[in-house]
């Protein structure tokens, strides 16, 4: 029996090329219509084959949204597993490998489990990975049955022949599970009852990629970049369907150009790529500030400076994105941190780049758009987003002096009047302007927007009773399933959190709700220096008393988190 | 300006930035002129440009203008027709911001061969920035940057647009006013990524390649040319003793790039969103 | 008599193209033989031909560095003169016009100067500026013959007829000018006697370019972009005689990446560039930061965003600065705001790259570049600046670690090593690593030398007395004559200024020497947001009760900050 | 890797990453192989890349490195080349990064013709990011990205070099590593730019392009092919039948630029800094 009766964690590691991903696209629909809760999340090297990769799934008993050092059962497909993982094993952690390969470490905990014999026999070695397969649903004591059928309508395209070899496969890996002796076998949570319905599994990358089309996209260019490069792929395949316009730019500036012309032309227009793609988008940023034309940048953050760790995760890129593009503009800033937020902001992206005719980024990262867990249909809601466009009449001005420095947006082709956007300082025609007058008029004009925009911003989600709590505990973006699952398991009504899926402009009620300086405030970070932590102070005035950091390339568990909050919370008390 | 009521007319009051003399008005004037022979609505044409003194070509015409960034008026122009391939779309910049900063722009363009004229005004020098060397610089031409004289060889717009098999490749001297209009005219006619060099003297800060030089190092593409002889064309685009003027190539098969991009067939700003049971059909993939 | 016994204020308007620089550069050295303090600065469209560009020339008794708004004497060559400059004229402003253009403004305060006339009776329209000269030259009382030589001198290589031609132009102006009646004629401050014999007069971009040269810069690449060109023109001017290499790039980002591969192999390496292009450069700058090698990067802002005002003057990309690149890593930005800064500024932004192996900002604008005042040549110290190299053995590492996280430095070619960076995450070798401890490790690398940063930061320049003082007003960059002059002016013991002219990092004293939040801060600052606020508060928790700011393309004058200082000072003392 | 004593060897227990079966492990050895050849020292060769699987050849060698970013490869070549004549700079890079990040770099290295040797490893395809289309991808391959297949014409890049007067423009596939290893040998002893565009096969993203479809669609140059004849190479390089390997221009009389650039004769890390003197002769002009 695992350590936690409510929580069992597996990971797969294999190389790239070995199949990994396989098992865990087989594993994971079977366990769900066990009832089971699933979250998964995947770790790799920026290699296409070879090298070390893994995939943690969690089986759990509630709904869970972060990844946890512990291992309770690990699958190995290379040796490099045990030197990589060591740290995360414990007593009992089952581990099945090939004794043969897996080198020096070999201990009580290890299964000599003859994958590569079983593929051999199944039909290839290229069958390890099924048989992987069937091992842990045999120790799992999930029946076979639940997976060929699977398997069955996965491998029809390519043939009888392919599909018994898996068959085969994975039946030889479940013969051999079930042999294991019976108080070694883990029990899992209890499949919980009402698990709803229309329940729906998925990345974050693909929930993003729903938001978008909730909101009416249209128009996508971009430059390939991990992990930035998902959306780009998701909405390609959903293209044709929805109407979308893809296309492959040459370079990020021509992304974003082309993003900025599209969308002056009435699309509702996006781009993605990650830090060092938007670094080439900062001009174009600048742009659409100058322009005053919508556009959304999806940025999935990957560690830096330069090309760095391509494949792992960070969230250094908040500086950058808050402050990208020269001379000053008003945007706004999104961080989801869970299915749901993702596609709610990618939709408020879309809506408040329309409304209020400025960039909105979207600012995600590799463990947020690679981590695998559910969310009900039912709660998806479609915001209405509609391009703010007016047909244009004779006297058509793009830049017409409005109290809210808005001006009605007219595109090309749609009425009888011109519609004129410049990059140089303009006048309300949009043609060029050398005006002091004229200029400090549409500086405040394009910065006036700020204000609604900040009375806008979406409060910071509230976990626990911040009002009771000594300590508050900040987290952004993808690290709000971390701190949930941490403050839950910590249990001290002394400690609380606080959310935020929106970092600029910052809820105006920030600096309220973060208890006016009087309580301890501890900020959770995926990066070096703690740039949330930093806006909070020039924003509130509220100096964090302690800044939770790591930028290894690898996210938070929670038990990291729970044993950070733990000392604090107990320097707090003593 | 001229009369207020002909279709591109600006406002008398308008004050045109370029120098008197400079190549840039008539090339202009050439442009227009290309316009009104097409009857062209210009609430259905968009041009745009990026920065320089060629790019604010389009602040003297009454229609849609995107003046965008220095080197990126051909990604935002692919956005324009990509979202509503209904407009006209014209892309005037100079051959500092076309080859130099936007040198990677043009070789894609021409690869997605979406329907778009590209006239580069082609001083030879950057103009706004006050007489560096331009891609098409000549060599030994000194500037304050190039003190020792340009040392890089000269960009061929023509050759390399050939290289890539652009459909439409032809080169004026705005000298030559009725020339420039009569190409122009026809390149934005042309479905198709239609390139235009334009030779104009930028009279304040080339002093090499005036107007008498551009008259003097012109002629005309041999009477034997062939158009659709791709490699013909390219034997003239190496030339340099003279620069041949003229249309050096014309391939009306190739598909443009809008014709084969499945979506958008109607412009963008005119789709409904995706419906609620589209939608929702969509997320019972991940069920 | 003018309103200011000790300043005299002209300023001279035209057409670009009719030579209103030309009336200056003849005007100056003229003017500084006569013993006179000098400070001129330049107003200019976008354009090469028309509009209306205005130059200031200020006649002081002590050294200024700043601009005033007040006109003493306008010599106007078109019609826009009044338009653009009536609000700074005042009562006692002799203006200089042709009656006939100038149009319906026409008073009592003008004197109809036909210098078209005369230019054609010299030889032709292009001699109006010259006559224009022979004019002022008669009003200020100071001999033609004092121009004359000069004139002699500057046409030589033009052939007699055009040296004949100008000096014939200054005297038909001259002789208008002596009829001008006595008790309209201004009197000229004293001219200082002790004005040092070896003073120097040069605009901010010369000092930038002399500070680069003193630092020994052997290699600059970049794209053409006002105001930044200035700095490479200067260089490639003289690139022969200190064998500096120039290439001209074509584009951006070819520059920094260029400047990144000569500093790789040994060059001591710069860019310059605006806004805009800094954008581009901004990838470069992480890998800059990823590959640790030194860089210098003059950004002359100008007023965006996008295009904005080309010709303008902006301190709006600090920010930019601050966050440009993606990722987390050490830099250094200074802001000078004199000569004698810019100078010394420009050497240690190549020390400090050098040595801290960083990316080194130096942050002008517009205005700082262009305009010109007066330096002693004494006062000029080198730095002793030398590329921090060591000769390699077979053995030689990159990126050995070391206490302070600094590895020597090797160059290819130089020494039995082998010298290999990587913008990948990588291990001592600079080969790429996927190794978390690894990442660990390099980033506390990369980093841990900001503190070392930190403490040798320049501490900002003291104006007045702070510790008596109730109100530090604070500026950076570009704004320290203004403020220096203004405070003079001011004359308040209330009121004391800091100037910084490094603004990354900030000096360690800053919070002390702005007084623990028990003083009254005001900032000055040429933006809309406040950007030095901002990072004032984020970096010492001060907030600033007055943000003084301007966005509209313009700098300062005296006499605005005068009264924004007085209006603080007051609400002060009531 | 095998015996650390040869002169490029790696540590034998350097992690190659790319797959099995892939083109870059023939192309290792053809560049090793022509550095052997050419008694090349490692500490006086710079090896220069991008972003890719390509552009990790550098780390497989003993030699100076300056793997920098995506795209950026020539810049710092060139950079590199101005501080250091001595060096002999190589660039290895892939298709996506030379022609389609790196593309303005591309036309601009060549123009200025500094001494540099240009190996696109060429493989049709973004290969680190999982196979989305590459500047040379052929039309219609379909990808995650291309769904309906590559739209675009393909980047043809000896096309567009020779358009450029590049002085030496070659193309080779992985397959022929003999033939590979001669020709990157005669580049890299070319003085000035050279280009050569190497195929090879991506054995997992790429399925179109495999090495039996390059081995299917190239042959040799004709027999009767003269190399100094630049039009005669253009047509071998527009060809798109079979795609002729070999050397199809070379020029021995461009100028480099490095040549021609006054400063930088001696390495600029050995250049004393400016003399007082000097230094106060210059300031003296302002006086
Ligand atoms: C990113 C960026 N880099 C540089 C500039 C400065 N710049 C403006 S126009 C120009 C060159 C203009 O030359 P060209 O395109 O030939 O036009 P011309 O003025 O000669 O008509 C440059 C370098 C800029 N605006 N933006
Ligand atoms: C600025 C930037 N944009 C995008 C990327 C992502 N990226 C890395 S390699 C690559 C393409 C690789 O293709 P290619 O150059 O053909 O090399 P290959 O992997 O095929 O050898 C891309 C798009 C990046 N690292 N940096
Ligand atoms: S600077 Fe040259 S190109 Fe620009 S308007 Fe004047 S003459 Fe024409
Ligand atoms: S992905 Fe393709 S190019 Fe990269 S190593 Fe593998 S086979 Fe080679
Ligand atoms: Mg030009
Ligand atoms: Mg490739």
């Amino acid at each position: 029996m695992q350590e936690h009766p409510d929580d069992f964690s597996m990971v797969f590691e294999g190389a790239a090329g070995q199949g990994v991903q396989t098992i865990t696209s087989l594993l994971l629909p079977v366990l769900r219509k066990s009832g089971h809760h699933l979250f998964s999340c995947t770790e790799y090297m920026s290699r296409i084959r070879g090298g070390s990769n893994s995939t943690e799934i969690r089986v759990t008993g509630k709904l869970r949204r972060a990844c946890v050092s512990r291992i309770d059962l690990l699958l190995a497909l290379t040796p490099h597993a045990y030197e990589r993982l060591h740290a995360r094993l414990h007593e009992r952690t089952l581990i099945f490998a090939e004794k043969e390969t897996f080198g020096e470490h070999w201990d009580g905990r290890c299964i000599d489990t003859p994958l590569s014999r079983f593929a051999t026999e199944a039909g290839g070695a290229v069958y390890s990975n099924v048989s992987a397969v069937g091992v842990v649903l045999a120790v799992l004591g999930i029946p076979l049955e639940r997976c060929t059928a699977y398997l069955r309508e996965q491998f029809a395209s390519k043939g009888e022949a392919v599909v018994e070899h898996n068959i085969k496969a994975a039946q030889l890996g479940y013969e051999f599970g079930v042999q294991l002796s019976a108080d070694r076998k883990p029990t899992l949570p209890e499949p919980s009852p009402e698990q709803p319905r229309d329940s729906l599994m998925m990345d974050g990358t693909s929930a993003l990629g729903i938001g978008a089309i909730a909101a009416g996209c249209n128009f996508i260019c971009s430059y390939p970049m991990s992990p930035g490069t998902g959306v780009l792929i998701f909405l390609a395949a959903r293209a044709k369907n929805f109407g979308i316009v893809v296309d492959q730019a040459e370079d990020e500036i021509a992304a974003i150009n082309a993003g900025l012309g599209a969308s002056y032309a009435g699309a509702l227009a996006m781009v993605t790529t990650s830090g060092g793609g938007f670094d080439l988008m900062q001009e174009g940023m600048s742009l659409a500030g100058m322009i005053e034309t919508p556009i959304v940048v999806h940025i999935g953050q990957r560690p830096g400076p330069a090309t760095g760790l391509p494949t792992r995760t960070e969230q250094g890129d908040l500086d950058l994105a808050l402050h990208a593009g020269h001379g000053e503009f008003a945007r706004a800033i999104y961080a989801p941190g869970t299915l749901g937020e993702a596609i709610d902001t990618m939709q408020r992206a879309f809506d408040t780049a329309q409304r209020y005719q400025i960039p909105v980024v979207v600012l995600s990262d590799q463990y947020l758009l690679d981590a695998v867990s559910t969310i009900n249909a039912d709660d998806i809601e479609r915001l209405s987003v509609k391009p703010d466009i007016v047909e244009t009449d004779k006297e058509y001005k793009r830049y017409a002096f409005t109290e809210d420095g808005l001006s009605p947006r007219g595109v090309p082709g749609f009425g009888a009047g011109i519609v004129r956007v410049d990059s140089d300082e303009h006048d309300e025609d949009g043609l060029i302007t050398e005006s002091f007058e004229m200029r400090r008029l549409m500086v405040a004009k394009r910065l006036r927007r700020l204000e609604a925009l900040r009375r806008e911003a979406l409060r910071p989600t509230v976990i626990g009773e911040p009002n009771e709590a000594e300590i508050i505990a900040v987290s952004w973006g993808s690290n709000r399933g971390v701190l949930e699952e941490a403050l839950e398991r910590l249990d001290d009504r002394c400690v609380a959190g606080l959310h935020y899926s929106q970092v600029w402009p910052l809820a105006p009620e920030s600096a309220g709700m973060l208890g006016d300086g009087r309580k301890k405030i501890v900020v959770i970070e995926n990066n070096a220096q703690g740039q949330f932590a930093n806006l909070l102070h020039r924003e509130t005035g509220i100096v964090a008393a302690r800044r939770i950091l790591k930028a290894t390339g690898e996210p938070f568990s929670v038990e990291e988190i729970l044993e950070k909050l733990t000392e604090v919370a107990h320097g707090q008390s003593t | 300006m001229d009369s207020p009521l002909e279709p591109f007319a600006m406002p008398a009051s308008t004050d045109v930035a370029w120098c008197p003399g400079c190549g840039n008005h008539m090339l202009l004037k050439a442009v227009r002129g290309a316009l009104e022979e097409l009857r062209i609505e210009p609430e259905h044409l968009v041009m745009v440009s990026g920065i320089g003194q060629a790019a604010k070509a389009p602040q003297y015409l009454k229609v849609n203008m995107f003046n965008g960034l220095h080197g990126r008026a051909l990604p935002a122009a692919l956005g324009i027709k990509l979202a509503n391939r209904n407009l006209t779309v014209v892309v005037e910049s100079g051959d500092g911001d076309l080859y130099g900063e936007g040198g990677n722009h043009f070789l894609h363009a021409i690869r997605r061969n979406f329907d778009v004229t590209i006239i580069a005004h082609d001083n030879m020098i950057y103009g706004l920035t006050k007489g560096q060397a331009s891609p098409t610089s000549r060599r030994c031409m000194t500037t304050p940057v190039q003190v020792g004289g340009v040392l890089l060889e000269p960009f061929n717009p023509l050759a390399v647009a050939l290289a890539l098999d652009a459909p439409f490749v032809a080169r004026a001297f705005a000298g030559n006013i009725e020339q420039t209009r009569a190409i122009i005219a026809e390149a934005i006619h042309f479905k198709g990524c239609a390139v235009v060099d334009v030779f104009q003297p930028c009279v304040v800060f080339n002093k090499l390649n005036t107007w008498q030089w551009f008259r003097e190092h012109t002629c005309e593409l041999p009477e034997e040319h062939d158009l659709s002889d791709r490699l013909m064309a390219m034997q003239q685009a190496f030339r340099s003793d003279k620069f041949p003027l003229g249309i050096f190539y014309r391939n009306d098969k190739r598909e443009t790039y809008e014709e084969l991009v499945e979506a958008g067939e109607s412009p963008l700003f005119r789709q409904p969103p995706a419906s609620d049971e589209a939608f929702r059909a969509m997320l019972d993939a991940f069920r």
